[in-house]
């Protein structure tokens, strides 16, 4: 059991937060802006790449680059909406979609001229676990990045239902067009949506470049499951779509654990995990756990 | 013809219609009002298939549809149209009136692949016929233009066009007015008076304009709240205290809505 | 560079931009006619290539298959694998609408390249599936043989045109168009709108099934890095935009087209000094991102747009 | 139609740069610069370059011509690479192709470019046992062994350090699946026992799970059969935190300077590592890696470097000793300068090598990653060494034949 909880357990806990944090901008993107944001797992790439450059030139912890994450991530998302995203809003979204997935291989590209394709880390060596009651080992970076996906989650309830622009986001994420006639500032809701997913999403990259390593697909590989994660939630729901993601990445980590002396599934079906309860989802409860949007 | 037969339907908590019944007969035309969210759309929308009730059950033409897809129910006759357009934006209007027709031999995908010819012969008769509803609704001048190009009025009329080509028995119109100027409006009740008369379809029409009604129902039921209030002449309908009070009055029924 | 080698580099290029443009048909069949937003078609691609794989090639001790079948009877049996998958699949997943449908489609297509590369006694995992034959070979060989395979890989594409030009002019493809256009009202004139999906889907997968069989057979083997989404999927999604959706010869077009621009970038990009040669790879998928997006905001109707003539002609 | 205009204005400006020099002869590397094997790829490029600049730095070849490597990107998947063969073949007209990373790759391209169009292919990297009995003409070769080999040297390499119980967790492609396989029949047949025997995807975040089921099975050591770019890394360093295992057993695919970057070489020293190698009488590993980190920096150690720079040499050598760039001489050539017997030549020895075959001798290229001799099959059977951490590097402590 306990090594249920060591093994299993928490490494699917760190797993579940990031996808989490990337499946909240999915969430957020698919409710108000109403499309499936293909780039979004390379806005994690261009976040935790952000975060290397500064732990390079500044020689600062990666807990200290992570405005620079942001600030990369944020600037990424809000030029790509201006240029690729916003001179096709009036169409159908098929096209916003196709422009994603264009998007992501500029996003992509990029980063692997500018940074190079061999895989980083920000600190080498690695840290015996810390053991609590001579039974739980939890890493300690496995501690940081669960707290810090708990603080930013209540500090993401806070936003959304005590300020403005939260509320708003809330309302547009319900309802566009109730919205529209209550006099929102669309393009503004816009622009917050982009931040807090991009922010959110740099932040999640960062957190796996702490977990493993930074490489240019690190956000490519995870972009699946966090769709997962954001319809498990229900669209435009973003609070579900950290609780979406925990569960995702649980269950991912959990069925490989031998139950009954046998491992559910074998290890190397893992990544099925999160597409089948995607498609199981989209039969059977399209409107996610938390009454999400359907489109 | 039609029975609607206490029917139920409940959206999220919402009882849009509320065990509501009435009767839509063989001949002549039916109007069916009442303010907004009184539940006429989702009436048609039972009664055509796109919806299906909690609770109740459709009769039409002596067979029982409630739980049949909308698809079904038009292949026994039971045509409509929407109120906010429907038309198939990027094909012709011909096209538009073509592809309504049935053509069961064509629309198998191993004869499309195949036997091209087979259907063929049914494809030129609906286009023939689609040709004359055209000319019969006076737009077949635009036969060869995107339907989608159209402006809403002629739009309106597409759909009915596109309504009369299986030869239904019943056709439902969702506000076919709205929108649409009055010219083409009287256009358009000529259109469907003549239409009763001589091919004996018969018809069931929501409207907000009491008097378009008048001009064109013999009968009338009001629906208000999800329930069937009365149903009568558009006289008796008129003057009915209950219906002013829904309409005009500010009533109880008015609260709610 | 010679002539010859000219003419040689063509006929390669043919071959692959043959494969393309049977599998942007049969997206055309999908998203065209259609509106189904087949995010999925690199698993459908996966059967049908493992399945001409399987039956066509030579015995082998560590997988299944050494049929040693006729290829003919390989390619049938590899549209009709993918039809009956896609048909598995677009039960439960048509009445989705697009967004929903792609991410399903995507789902589905993870979980076959999971099965291929996880059960090793079919496909014999990542290893991939050798000594796959391709026609004629025993009477060709050396070059004579590209010219032969490219002749075969354009009479399958031919196959692909004149089944989808028979649907799109037949009163099927009419509905179909109706559908996409607009579901409900389609429905409300008496069409089965689910079935006309399904067969549509179907129908589509059927012949990306045989592409994926077709590239078995250039490449005389298959292993699961053919697969790769990127290749497949994006790739005749940029196609088909490119060329025209809802029209068959823009669907062609579209496909040789663009690989055309994919594969000749690539031509200047070698030129460039060697120590750019990492940097110019990305740089040219750069190039191919932005082209996308020009595509999608200036060229939108594609280099030939849909028809909008009445497909059944009036006699 | 812009496009169309665009593509034959993209296609005129290729044709007058190809045929823009002529005095040079030319070979094509067929890399996956893109795609999944992207971030090994740099070092592996740099070292095809550094065989280009010895060929050029020793005085040219064929008689003082330019030595021109054409490099195309093949994204190590079978599409792209069949179409970038497909211009080194017939647009370039090269003599002779160093490439095709992955088998997959490598195998499609052979097959539909190279045996067709008669044009020797040296892969420095493809493991796949599918490649040892194609029907190619003679015309695929390559300087790794197939991983029946090196399976098989590594049980026996295990046995030697009183193993007789281990796990093995392998990536779940080509590479990893060749070697687990061979090393557990050949391991059980010598009378070990495989605990547990687990492949996984590379892309994964964490390995603690299955990490733990193995360490579960009563295993002295872990077989780690995987990149440690990819998943190697962190599945050395989630065992060691977890405390799961602390001893492992690497191939040539973890033996990569990264790893001792990210766990340190305090807790690798117990870790033993197989990879191809040249027979100890040749001690010419050394020097190249030193020549290699002078010209670029870093990544002597990363994998696949040597047999890069070999694949490279070997087929310049094969034009010098075909005197001409007519493509099955190249072929034919290419058994002469690599296989014994003949004066050994080593790692830049071009201006020797050219000098003896000047004089009609006959040479015998002995490799950084191994002696290369090929047998009727194109494969070579290598020598594979053993190596220990030493330090921030690796270090050679036997080999096997």
């Amino acid at each position: 059991m306990i090594e249920f909880i060591n093994f299993y357990l928490i490494p699917g806990i760190t797993l579940g937060s990031i996808y989490a944090l990337g499946a909240v901008g999915v969430s957020m993107i698919f409710g108000i802006l109403r499309f499936a944001h293909f780039a979004h797992g390379d806005l994690m790439t261009v976040g935790a790449y952000g975060a290397l450059s500064a732990v390079w030139v500044l020689g600062v912890s990666p807990w200290l680059a992570m405005p620079f994450a942001i600030g990369f991530a944020v600037i990424a998302a809000l030029c790509c909406d201006r240029m690729f995203y916003k001179p096709l809003r009036d169409l159908p979204t098929i096209y916003t979609v196709i422009a994603s997935f264009g998007v992501a291989l500029i996003l992509r590209s990029l980063i692997q001229v500018l940074w190079g394709t061999e895989s980083q880390v920000y600190s080498s060596g690695f840290q015996k676990p810390l053991v609590y009651f001579d039974t739980i080992r939890i890493a300690s970076r496995h501690v940081q990045i669960i707290s810090a996906t708990i603080v930013i989650t209540v500090a993401l309830h806070l936003f959304l239902t005590y300020s403005r622009a939260g509320r708003c986001m809330r309302a547009v994420a319900d309802d566009a067009s109730l919205a529209r006639v209550a006099g929102i500032d669309t393009d503004n809701i816009i622009r917050w949506t982009w931040v807090i997913g991009a922010a959110l999403a740099a932040v999640a990259g960062v957190f796996v470049g702490l977990d493993t390593d930074v490489h240019t697909n690190l956000g490519w590989n995870m972009l699946l499951p966090m769709f997962a994660a954001a319809l498990l939630g229900g669209i435009g729901k973003p609070l579900g779509a950290i609780t979406g993601g925990l569960i995702i990445g649980v269950v991912e980590e959990c069925v490989s654990y031998p139950f009954f002396g046998e491992s559910l599934l074998s290890p190397s079906y893992k990544s099925a995990v999160a597409f089948v309860i995607m498609i199981a989802l989209l039969l059977f409860r399209p409107q996610g756990l938390f009454r999400g949007r359907l489109l | 013809m039609l029975l609607f037969d206490n029917i139920v339907k409940n959206f999220g908590g919402v009882n849009a219609v509320d065990q509501c019944s009435f009767e839509i007969p063989a001949a002549g035309i039916t109007g069916l009002i009442g303010p907004n969210g009184a539940g006429k759309t989702t009436a048609f929308n039972l009664i055509a298939g796109h919806l299906h009730p909690d609770a109740g059950r459709v009769v039409f033409d002596g067979h029982d549809v409630t739980q049949l897809p909308a698809w079904q129910r038009q292949s026994m006759g039971l045509s409509r149209t929407f109120q906010l357009p429907h038309e198939f934006a990027r094909m012709t209007v011909l096209d538009n009136l073509v592809v309504a027709a049935d053509n069961r031999h064509g629309e198998k995908i191993l004869n499309a692949i195949f036997f091209p010819g087979r259907g063929r012969v049914r494809s030129h008769e609906a286009q023939l016929h689609a040709r004359r509803t055209l000319e019969f609704l006076e737009i077949d001048a635009l036969a060869d233009e995107l339907a989608g190009n159209l402006s809403g009025g002629q739009k309106k009329l597409l759909e009915l066009g596109r309504a009369l080509m299986q030869r239904p028995k019943l056709i439902l119109l969702d506000e076919i007015g709205a929108g649409v100027n009055r010219t083409l409006l009287s256009k358009i009740a000529d259109k469907i008076i003549a239409l009763n008369a001589s091919e004996g379809h018969a018809f069931c029409l929501i409207e907000h304009d009491l008097d378009y009604v008048a001009k064109l129902c013999s009968k009338v039921h009001v629906m208000a709240q999800g329930r069937l209030l009365m149903s009568g002449s558009i006289d008796e309908v008129k003057n009915d205290e209950r219906v002013i009070d829904v309409y005009f009055g500010g009533g109880k029924y008015q609260e709610s809505t | 560079m010679s002539a010859e080698g000219l003419a040689f580099y063509l006929i390669g290029f043919l071959t692959m931009g043959g494969i393309y443009a049977v599998l942007c048909l049969a997206l055309n069949m999908q998203w065209g006619f259609g509106g189904l937003f087949n995010a999925g078609i690199a698993g459908f691609y996966a059967v049908g290539a493992y399945t001409a794989a399987i039956l066509t090639s030579a015995g082998a001790a560590s997988h299944v298959g050494g049929f040693d079948l006729p290829i003919v009877i390989g390619l049938i049996c590899a549209g009709l694998l993918a039809g009956i998958t896609a048909w598995g699949i677009a039960r439960v997943c048509v009445r989705l609408k697009a967004d929903y449908l792609a991410m399903a489609s995507i789902g589905f297509a993870e979980i076959i390249r999971l099965v291929v590369i996880n059960e090793q006694w079919l496909t014999n995992g990542s290893l991939g599936i050798s000594r796959i034959p391709r026609p004629l070979e025993m009477v060709f060989s050396g070059r004579q043989a590209e010219i032969v395979y490219v002749v075969f890989v354009w009479l399958l594409v031919l196959l692909t045109y004149v089944v989808s030009q028979r649907l799109s002019r037949s009163p099927w493809g009419l509905v179909m168009r109706a559908i996409r256009d607009n579901d409900v009202a389609a429905d409300s004139i008496g069409k089965n709108v689910q079935r006309f999906r399904v067969e549509a889907f179907v129908v589509g997968s059927v012949f990306m099934g045989v592409a994926g069989a077709l590239s078995a057979h250039y490449f005389k083997f298959f292993s699961p890095d053919a697969t790769e989404p990127l290749l497949v999927t994006f790739l005749c999604w940029v196609m088909l935009i490119a060329g025209g959706s809802g029209n068959n010869r823009g669907a062609i077009a579209g496909a040789l087209v663009v690989w055309a621009i994919w594969s000749m970038t690539e031509i200047i990009t070698s030129h460039l000094p060697i120590e750019w040669a990492s940097r110019s790879a990305y740089l040219r998928m750069l190039l191919i991102g932005l082209f996308l997006q020009v595509v999608l905001q200036r060229y939108r109707q594609g280099l030939l747009p849909e028809r909008r003539t009445t497909p059944v002609q009036a006699r | 139609m812009k496009l169309t205009v665009l593509a034959s204005a993209v296609l005129a400006i290729a044709l007058g740069s190809a045929s823009a020099y002529s005095d040079e002869v030319k070979v094509g590397a067929l890399m996956g610069i893109t795609g999944p094997l992207a971030n090994f790829i740099p070092p592996i490029l740099n070292a095809a370059r550094l065989a280009e600049k010895d060929v050029n730095d020793g005085g040219g070849i064929l008689g003082g011509e330019k030595f021109t490597l054409v490099v195309v990107d093949g994204q190590a998947a079978a599409q792209p690479s069949v179409d970038a063969a497909s211009k080194l073949v017939n647009l370039e007209n090269v003599a002779a192709i160093m490439g095709g990373l992955s088998s997959g790759a490598t195998i499609a391209s052979a097959n539909a470019v190279s045996i067709p169009n008669g044009v020797l292919q040296v892969s420095p990297t493809s493991t796949s046992p599918a490649m040892t009995d194609m029907e190619d003409n003679d015309f695929l070769f390559r300087i790794v062994p197939s991983d029946n080999y090196q399976g098989q040297v590594l049980a026996k390499m295990v046995l030697e350090e009183q193993l007789s119980k281990v796990a093995v967790a392998y990536v779940n492609n080509d590479y990893g699946v060749g070697i687990a396989g061979t090393f557990k029949a050949a391991y059980e047949s010598m009378g070990g026992t495989v605990t547990a025997f687990e492949k996984h995807e590379d892309k994964k975040n964490s390995y603690r799970g299955e990490l733990a089921t193995m360490a579960s099975s009563g295993a002295e050591a872990l077989v780690v059969i995987a990149y440690a770019g990819g998943s190697g890394a962190k599945i050395v360093k989630q065992s060691l935190e977890n405390g799961f295992f602390d001893r492992f057993v690497g191939t040539d695919g973890l033996r990569d300077d990264l790893l001792i970057e990210q766990i340190g070489a305090e807790a690798l020293a117990t870790t033993f590592f197989s990879a191809p190698t040249s027979p100890d009488d040749n001690p010419v590993g050394e020097i190249f890696h030193t020549r290699f980190d002078e010209e670029f920096g870093e990544g002597s150690d990363k994998p696949f470097v040597d047999q890069s720079y070999d694949a490279t040499m070997l087929i310049a050598l094969a034009i010098e000793k075909a005197g001409t760039t007519d493509r099955s001489k190249v072929r034919d050539a290419l058994r002469e300068v690599a296989n014994a017997p003949g004066e050994e030549v080593g790692p830049g020895d071009w201006k020797k090598a050219v000098a003896l075959l000047a004089d009609g001798k006959d040479i015998n290229y002995e490799g950084v990653s191994g002696s290369h001799e090929f047998d009727n099959n194109g494969d070579v059977a290598g020598f594979i060494g053993k190596f220990v951490v030493d330090g921030d590097s690796y270090k050679q402590i036997a080999i096997f034949k």
